[in-house]
């Protein structure tokens, strides 16, 4: 029982893990229709972000305060990125969709070779609270607290991102945008401004998941968030493209199955049995979980 | 009367076809003027250009004023803010959007959106709210991109093929409506439909072969045999015959041979 | 030559196209109006196998085709055009009319062959797009075409098959006035001849009222009335629900 | 000129001696890759007295990146070797080892492979020689930490993968035969979360837990490890990696013991202070460079332009590196040399290695394999 | 009836018989390439800073080899990108195939090198034809993922070290001493740039007939509008199947001749970066053009191996730290270059040749 509870509150954690990095991605990818291989470079600036700030930055530091002011500092750093990778790479290849998601490829290749080449290419230790070290026993299960840290926050950024789409214009905007972005404007809409806007927010997701995966990996280094983009991918499309709820429920899906699989069947099944699932979805509803039917 | 809007000499270019060649009209700042001409001959091209729409490989040349301001090199988004109104001709209403979300978008801030207005002229945009705009009949999208600009008050409204692929009655009704929109706002409009040019149009601007072969009184333009059949392509019989309905309706029923 | 029998398609509750019994003889025109958002757009779609039907049967020649894919009803001669024209694109004009002769000519899997050197394919389909007018522009893109050239060639891509049965959806719409009397000649050539048969969905009353030997009227789907222009334009509902004030 | 011509290697014995090194200086093992380099010309300055010429010939280096890429790693040797280099030295990861190791023996060409620790390099050809260690010798110095293994129950937990394959057989070969029962827990190398490998290995209740983990993840592992009650629990032997990865380990470290190829401060040898000169700090990856310099100037020193002898002469040639006596073994060219243990102390970034004990080459030989080409 | 210019035609080349100046000549330029490449080999020349020796040494023949095959493979990738608007994210599986198949083939199971290949390449188009039965059920988005699905269970079972046949993350190299001697040996690396050229020369060959041909002409309309082919006659799904079961199986064939040029199978190449490489390829080139892809692809390898002496060299050594940090890092040299041309060459390298010509035309006097 108590390896059950374990297993399945780990396997929680690592959907959450999973959910912030896909969140940012499906996001932009629902809305802006842009499948963005540089999320991980996203990912890297907000973790590289938020180390170089506990140890540099006045105030911050691996602990209580100063530690959401590293966090705080790393989201700043990747919403930045994000925000001037769109303007300038991205927004003048609209409606060029291949291109853009070259230029992204691209970026994720340069990107992470400049983190490496600015801070080399090994683990650095990812300053944290050391509470986040500690387990927490739940019903006779020692679960990490990282995990749980993990699972709070990937509750909060899907309430956020819910709540935007929910109670502004943008989400309209966008998806109206990707459709036809001509006409958008002939509304006397600036289309170009939300979709800075969502790259905005798909990066400040990013850098946090990069921050708060530091946390949970303990170290940070240059290639984490291209190993975690594959996964990410997996739950969008299982998800649903652009679909933010189905990617939650996917994460959900793939952790758990990954978590039991790994225990109970061989090692390494766990991964295939993910990306079984991914061929078996799109098969029988290609537009994932909670994507809308298509209609010509 | 000082035109709501002045063209001169516009020239656009895509891709090295050199598609307008100096072209050059006012719009009456109120009633309906018309822009005539064939398939292919650069119509929705000069709309285009005149909101800001010029594909990225084009290059646009001359001026656009709307009274003393020049619309050229200015944002679409800003343009149309300012007052003008464009319903595209292939429609591009939001396929994926609901009909509800199709209007919401169409909001402009500061602006109270005349809802009521739309609902009375569309009842049918009412009642499809939540259905995606995609699975509209092409009349019902048709409604929907003219519901879409009425929603605000313009300064001008340029509408492009209204009619195409509408109903009859709902080619009258389209045609009723711009009549009394016309009557506060402005409206230059691209249209086949000779019937409907005949019922809305004041002045007339006939496009050929990138440039502008006449302008003037629409009506002067219709009941001219020689000149509609010279601009136009069609004889003038064509264009004053009543309507099908009412032909049917005559005992003199015309049904032209077959063979 | 082709029939349906009680065609329904429903999504959800809703019939869009409702119980529709429709027959169509050889080298007959059949016109189909109705106000928009009737259904006959997606009558077309069921008859070609764009869409499935929830109830009903579609026969051609006696030979049931409800459940064969769009490709295997076009082999047995059914043609259509699309109201939203749908050419394709990247294309010159000239390759898209000789695709769908090739494709008339049978689709067997020539990989080696040179496709341009085949005279006869490149003859129909000058011919094809001599009849609708569009020669001249044989060599521009088909995605730059204007609308009406659009339209043209999507009758020329018709034409280039050869079908049997012919489904026409509103050709005529967003085609300039002075292009109409050559393009309704074109259409009227289609049946001229060889027994075929065409169904043809149009607004212009004008056109319909010269081209259809009957008229079908659709109205929220089901088929309210079929029969003879005269009788039809004199229905009080179709004067009411379709045609309207005359402007 | 002819398809098939290639440059000949000067026969002048005054000509300098062209020494090609193909190595990571990019990509994910550059770390590993700089220290080799480093250690390697510290290792030529002390082999050479400085002069860097062995007799009145200069050894003439050419540095080439492999980004850790076999067949980038292919191409630069195939390069080097139509330049006419005769020794080519370097690979810093195992898949770029194999495959330069058959090239070498294709074209008689020496080939001193370096930080790779697969066992497949040794006895891969006459040609191919190792100057660092292999995953065998780790696994006989986890074994020392045990004392009798009769009856014991060893756990080896290893990533999937022909790394993991290596030491789980490894470790079934040196300690199940001593008489231990060695049971695997695998994992992908790509696992993130290790809560159900943890539990597998608490479940079987091991006297000792050997783990064999490369990669980013490895805190992550470690932490669940610690946290699971994992490391309080068993003996628990890894091999330590170098330095920058100390602080990752946290407060794990100090309940670890490790098996060590080398740290600074492992040995006091002759080479070793030579080296320290150098680089300041010596890290886990320098004497591999420093011995393969030693042994390309045994190698021109002995026979000159002449590969076979070069071969010759280092085949069974002891002598004294950065870590103590190394011996080329020279049926299979297994490169026996010392081995450590260690304990980790000290927190936040700073860390410092101890040894506990050292043991010999001979005490750490790998079984001897047949020369394979 | 108009006076508007008449558009110029921009009518894919295979489809259409050319015209002008070029007429006569054009059709022996692929030729005239062909023939330079191939007595190449013989030139003594050397290029300073683009190879590294003269065109002859081993190492720049090696080069040349593998820059040649994956202008082989972006060739064949187009087949699908392309030439047919199928976005597979899985396309180095058959490549992948292809190596592996050969290596173990050749290493494990000792068979001779043309029954291996034989075996190889047959094994590789039946799988990409199983598999593209399955993944052709969905389009789009769906499509490229399954297929990056598929590609990624033959990468786990690679890293595996599946049934102790592929030599996990250390890769397989290969056992030369069953191979003919003309191909082992660095003396011998000529024959395998020429068997690379042969490769190169067969692609292009295939995909151009293969696009000019009828079937060529169905996939270019399935690119733009697949309804539209169903509703003309044609089963979109055979066609698709056809045109992936064919890339896959010119990717499995260049494998073979990769794992003889390189030695060895290192699992890397079964990852979606090299798909995704590929695909980089194509766009670098121009996508659905004759030459694009092949030129893409050359560009692509000799950039991605030439970097890493750039970063080394003493150039770059020289600059101040905050240049020379990330110039020494290849693929950020790679990735930069790459972004640089998705911006200022739209529509790939090809698509410079007629802004050139139209440059110089417009520069000349007019007549
Ligand atoms: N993006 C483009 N690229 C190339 N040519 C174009 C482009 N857009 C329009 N054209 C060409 O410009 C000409 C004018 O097109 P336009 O759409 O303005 O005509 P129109 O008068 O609106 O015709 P219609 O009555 O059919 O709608 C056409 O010949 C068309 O082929
Ligand atoms: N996929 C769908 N989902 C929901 N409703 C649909 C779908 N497809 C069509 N409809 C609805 O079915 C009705 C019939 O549509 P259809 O396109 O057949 O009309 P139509 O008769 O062709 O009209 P028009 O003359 O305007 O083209 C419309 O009300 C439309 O909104
Ligand atoms: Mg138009
Ligand atoms: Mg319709």
């Amino acid at each position: 029982m108590g390896t059950v509870i374990l297993l399945a509150l780990t396997g929680l954690g690592l959907a959450a893990l999973y959910f912030l990095v896909a969140s940012g991605l499906s996001l932009v990818f629902g809305l802006a229709d842009v499948l963005n291989f540089a999320h991980g470079l996203f990912l890297g600036v907000g973790a590289y972000g938020t180390w170089w700030a506990a140890g540099n930055l006045p105030g911050a530091g691996p602990d209580g305060f100063g530690f959401v002011l590293a966090v705080a500092f790393g989201v700043a750093a990747g919403t930045l990125v994000a925000i001037l990778v769109e303007l300038v790479l991205i927004r003048p290849l609209y409606s060029r969709t291949i291109e853009q998601v070259l230029v992204t490829v691209g970026l994720s290749l340069a990107g992470v070779a400049l983190l490496q080449a600015t801070w080399g290419a090994d683990a650095r230790t990812f300053p944290r609270p050391d509470w986040t070290r500690q387990v927490t026993g739940i019903l006779g299960a020692q679960v990490p607290n990282g995990g749980l840290l993990l699972i709070v926050a990937a509750v909060l950024v899907l309430g956020a991102i819910l709540a935007f789409l929910r109670w502004t214009r943008y989400g309209l905007v966008i998806r109206a945008g990707v459709e036809n972005r001509e006409m958008v404007t002939a509304l006397g809409i600036d289309v170009r401004k939300a979709f800075t806007l969502v790259f905005a927010i798909g990066g400040a997701a990013a850098a946090l998941a990069g921050a708060l995966g530091g946390v949970y990996f303990g170290t940070v280094s240059p290639g984490q968030g291209g190993s975690l983009l594959i996964f990410a991918f997996i739950v969008v499309v299982i998800g649903g493209m652009g679909s933010v709820i189905g990617s939650a429920y996917a994460a959900v899906v793939v952790g758990l199955v990954q978590q039991f699989v790994n225990y109970y069947g061989t090692s390494g099944l766990g991964d295939i049995c993910v990306v079984g699932l991914l061929a078996v979805v799109l098969l029988l509803r290609p537009q994932g979980i909670a994507g809308k039917v298509a209609t010509a | 009367m000082e035109p709501v809007l002045t063209v001169e000499d516009l020239s656009v270019r895509i891709s090295g076809l050199h598609i307008l060649q100096g072209v050059s009209f006012t719009v009456a700042p109120t009633g309906v003027t018309v822009l005539l001409g064939r398939n292919g001959v650069g119509k929705t091209t000069t709309l285009r250009a005149i909101v800001g729409l010029t594909p990225p490989a084009g290059e646009v040349r001359g001026t656009i004023r709307m009274g003393a301001q020049s619309l050229l090199a200015r944002p679409t988004h800003r343009l149309v803010r300012g007052g003008l109104g464009y319903v595209p001709e292939d429609r591009c209403v939001f396929a994926g959007l609901t009909v509800a979300e199709n209007l919401r978008l169409a909001e402009r801030r500061g602006t109270i959106p005349a809802y009521d207005k739309v609902f009375a002229l569309f009842p049918e945009l009412d009642r499809r709210g939540r259905q995606r705009a995609g699975s509209l009949s092409g009349g019902q999208q048709q409604m929907l991109a003219i519901g879409r600009v009425l929603l605000n008050d313009n300064r001008l409204l340029l509408v492009d093929e209204p009619t195409k692929g509408l109903a009859p009655k709902v080619v009258t009704e389209v045609a009723e409506v711009l009549e009394r929109v016309a009557e506060s706002v402005p409206v230059l409009l691209v249209e086949q439909n000779l019937a409907v040019v005949r019922r809305l149009a004041r002045d007339a601007v006939v496009l050929a072969a990138g440039r502008v072969a006449w302008t003037g009184d629409a009506r002067e333009l219709l009941l001219e045999t020689a000149l509609t059949k010279s601009l136009l392509g069609v004889g003038s019989a064509e264009v004053s015959s009543p309507s099908a309905r009412s032909e049917l309706a005559s005992p003199a029923v015309a049904r032209k041979d077959r063979h | 030559m082709l029939a349906t029998r009680g065609l329904t398609w429903r999504i959800g509750e809703v019939a869009i196209v409702d119980s529709v019994y429709l027959d169509l003889a050889p080298g007959e025109f059949l016109g189909v109006i109705g106000p928009n958002g009737a259904g006959k757009t997606s009558l077309f779609n069921l008859i070609t196998g764009l869409r499935r039907a929830t109830e009903g049967r579609i026969t051609l020649d006696g030979q049931d085709i409800g459940g064969l894919p769009p490709h295997r009803r076009a082999r047995l001669g059914l043609g259509r055009t699309f109201q939203e024209s749908s050419v394709f694109g990247s294309l010159s004009v000239r390759e898209n009319v000789r695709l769908a002769v090739q494709a008339h000519r049978g689709g067997s899997m020539a990989l080696w062959r040179r496709a341009a050197a085949d005279r006869e394919v490149a003859a129909a389909a000058d011919a094809a797009l001599d009849r609708v007018g569009l020669a001249h522009r044989g060599t521009a893109l088909a995605g730059t075409l204007a609308h009406g050239e659009k339209r043209k060639l999507e009758i020329a891509l018709l034409l280039a098959g050869e079908p049997r049965v012919m489904l026409l959806d509103e050709p005529m719409a967003g085609v300039s006035a002075e292009d109409v009397p050559e393009l309704v000649a074109v259409i009227k050539s289609l049946t001229g001849d060889s027994g075929r048969a065409v169904l043809m969905v149009e607004h212009h009353m004008d056109v319909i009222l010269e081209l259809a030997d009957r008229i079908a009227v659709m109205h929220h789907g089901a088929l309210l009335a079929c029969d003879t222009p005269e009788t039809v334009m004199a229905n009080p509902t179709v004067q009411e629900a379709y045609l309207g004030e005359s402007l | 000129g002819s398809p098939q011509d290639t440059a000949t290697g000067g026969g002048d014995s005054a000509a300098p001696v062209k020494v090609g090194l193909v190595y990571s200086q990019s990509g994910a093992l550059a770390s590993y890759g700089k220290q080799y380099i480093e250690g390697f010309k510290a290792g030529l300055d002390f082999a050479t007295k400085g002069t860097g010429k062995v007799g009145d010939r200069k050894i003439e280096l050419t540095e080439v990146d492999d980004a850790g890429d076999p067949a980038k790693a292919v191409s630069a040797a195939k390069d080097l070797i139509g330049k006419g280099t005769k020794i080519i030295a370097g690979s810093t990861a195992s898949g770029v080892a194999l495959q330069v190791a058959p090239i070498a023996a294709q074209n008689k060409v020496l080939f001193i492979s370096g930080p790779a620790a697969t066992d497949a390099v040794t006895g891969a050809n006459k040609y191919t020689f190792r100057s660092g260690r292999q995953s065998y010798q780790d696994v006989v110095t986890a074994k020392s930490f045990i004392g009798d293994p009769a009856g014991k129950k060893v756990v080896v937990f290893a990533q999937d993968g022909a790394f993991g394959d290596a030491n789980e057989a490894a470790v079934k070969a040196v300690i199940g035969s001593a008489g231990a029962t060695v049971s695997s827990v695998r994992a992908p190398a790509s696992a993130t979360e290790f809560t159900p490998f943890a539990s597998q290995i608490k479940a079987a209740k091991p006297d000792l837990l050997f783990v064999a983990w490369a990669g980013t993840t490895a805190p992550a592992m470690w932490q669940t490890l610690d946290q699971q009650g994992v490391l309080s629990s068993t003996t628990v032997v890894t091999g330590l990696d170098i330095r920058a990865s100390w602080p990752t380990f946290g407060a794990a470290g100090a309940k670890i013991s490790f098996l060590s190829h080398y740290f600074d401060g492992a040995s006091d040898t002759e080479a070793s202070k030579a080296l320290k000169a150098k680089v300041n700090t010596i890290d886990l990856f320098h004497p591999d460079g420093f011995a393969a310099a030693q042994m390309v100037v045994r190698a021109v020193q002995e026979g000159g332009d002449d590969v076979d002898k070069m071969v010759t002469a280092l085949e069974g040639w002891s002598f004294d590196g950065v870590k103590g006596k190394m011996t080329i073994r020279a049926a299979d060219h297994a490169l026996l040399q010392p081995m450590f243990q260690a304990k980790l102390t000290g927190s936040g970034t700073a860390f410092t290695a101890t040894a506990q004990k050292s043991l010999t080459g001979d005490e750490t030989a790998p079984p001897a394999v047949a020369m394979k080409g | 009836m108009t006076v508007i210019d008449a558009p110029p035609a921009q009518v894919p080349d295979e489809l259409s018989p050319q015209r002008g100046r070029w007429h006569r000549v054009r059709p022996f330029l692929p030729l005239v390439a062909l023939a330079v490449l191939a007595i190449l080999p013989y030139s003594t020349m050397s290029l300073p800073g683009i190879f590294e020796g003269p065109v002859n040494s081993p190492g720049t023949l090696q080069l040349l080899a593998i820059c040649l095959i994956f202008g082989g493979l972006a060739a064949g990738y187009d087949l699908l990108f392309g030439r047919t608007g199928m976005l597979s994210f899985g396309h180095a599986l058959y490549f992948a195939a292809g190596v592996y198949g050969t290596d173990i083939l050749v290493t494990r199971a000792g068979l001779p090198l043309w029954q291996a290949a034989l075996l190889t390449i047959t094994g590789g188009t039946i799988l990409a034809a199983l598999l593209g039965a399955v993944a052709l059920r969905t389009v789009g988005i769906a499509f490229a993922m399954v297929t990056l699905a598929f590609a990624q269970v033959g990468a786990i079972l690679v890293a595996r070290d599946f049934g102790g046949l592929t030599g996990g993350e250390e890769g397989l190299p290969l056992d030369v001493s069953g191979l003919p001697a003309g191909l082992v040996g660095v003396t011998n690396t000529v024959n395998l740039y020429w068997l690379a050229l042969a490769y190169l020369t067969l692609v292009v060959f295939v995909v151009h007939r293969v696009s000019g041909s009828p079937t060529g002409r169905v996939l270019a309309g399935l690119r733009d509008d697949e309804r539209r082919i169903g509703v003309l006659g044609l089963d979109p799904y055979r066609y698709k199947l056809v045109a992936f079961t064919l890339a896959g199986g010119l990717a499995s064939a260049g494998g073979v001749v990769y794992v003889l040029i390189v030695g060895g199978a290192s699992p890397h190449i079964t990852s979606s970066e090299l798909t995704l490489s590929l695909l980089v390829m194509v766009v670098l080139g121009g996508p659905g053009t004759r030459w694009g892809p092949v030129l893409g692809g050359v560009l692509y390898m000799y950039l991605d191996h030439r970097l890493t002496a750039f970063g080394t060299s003493d150039a770059v050594d020289n600059l101040p730290a905050f240049l020379s940090h990330p110039l020494s890092q290849p693929l950020f040299v790679l990735g930069t270059v790459f972004i640089l041309a998705v911006y200022f060459f739209p529509g790939g390298l090809t698509s410079l040749a007629p802004r050139l010509s139209h440059l110089t035309r417009s520069l000349r006097p007019p007549r």
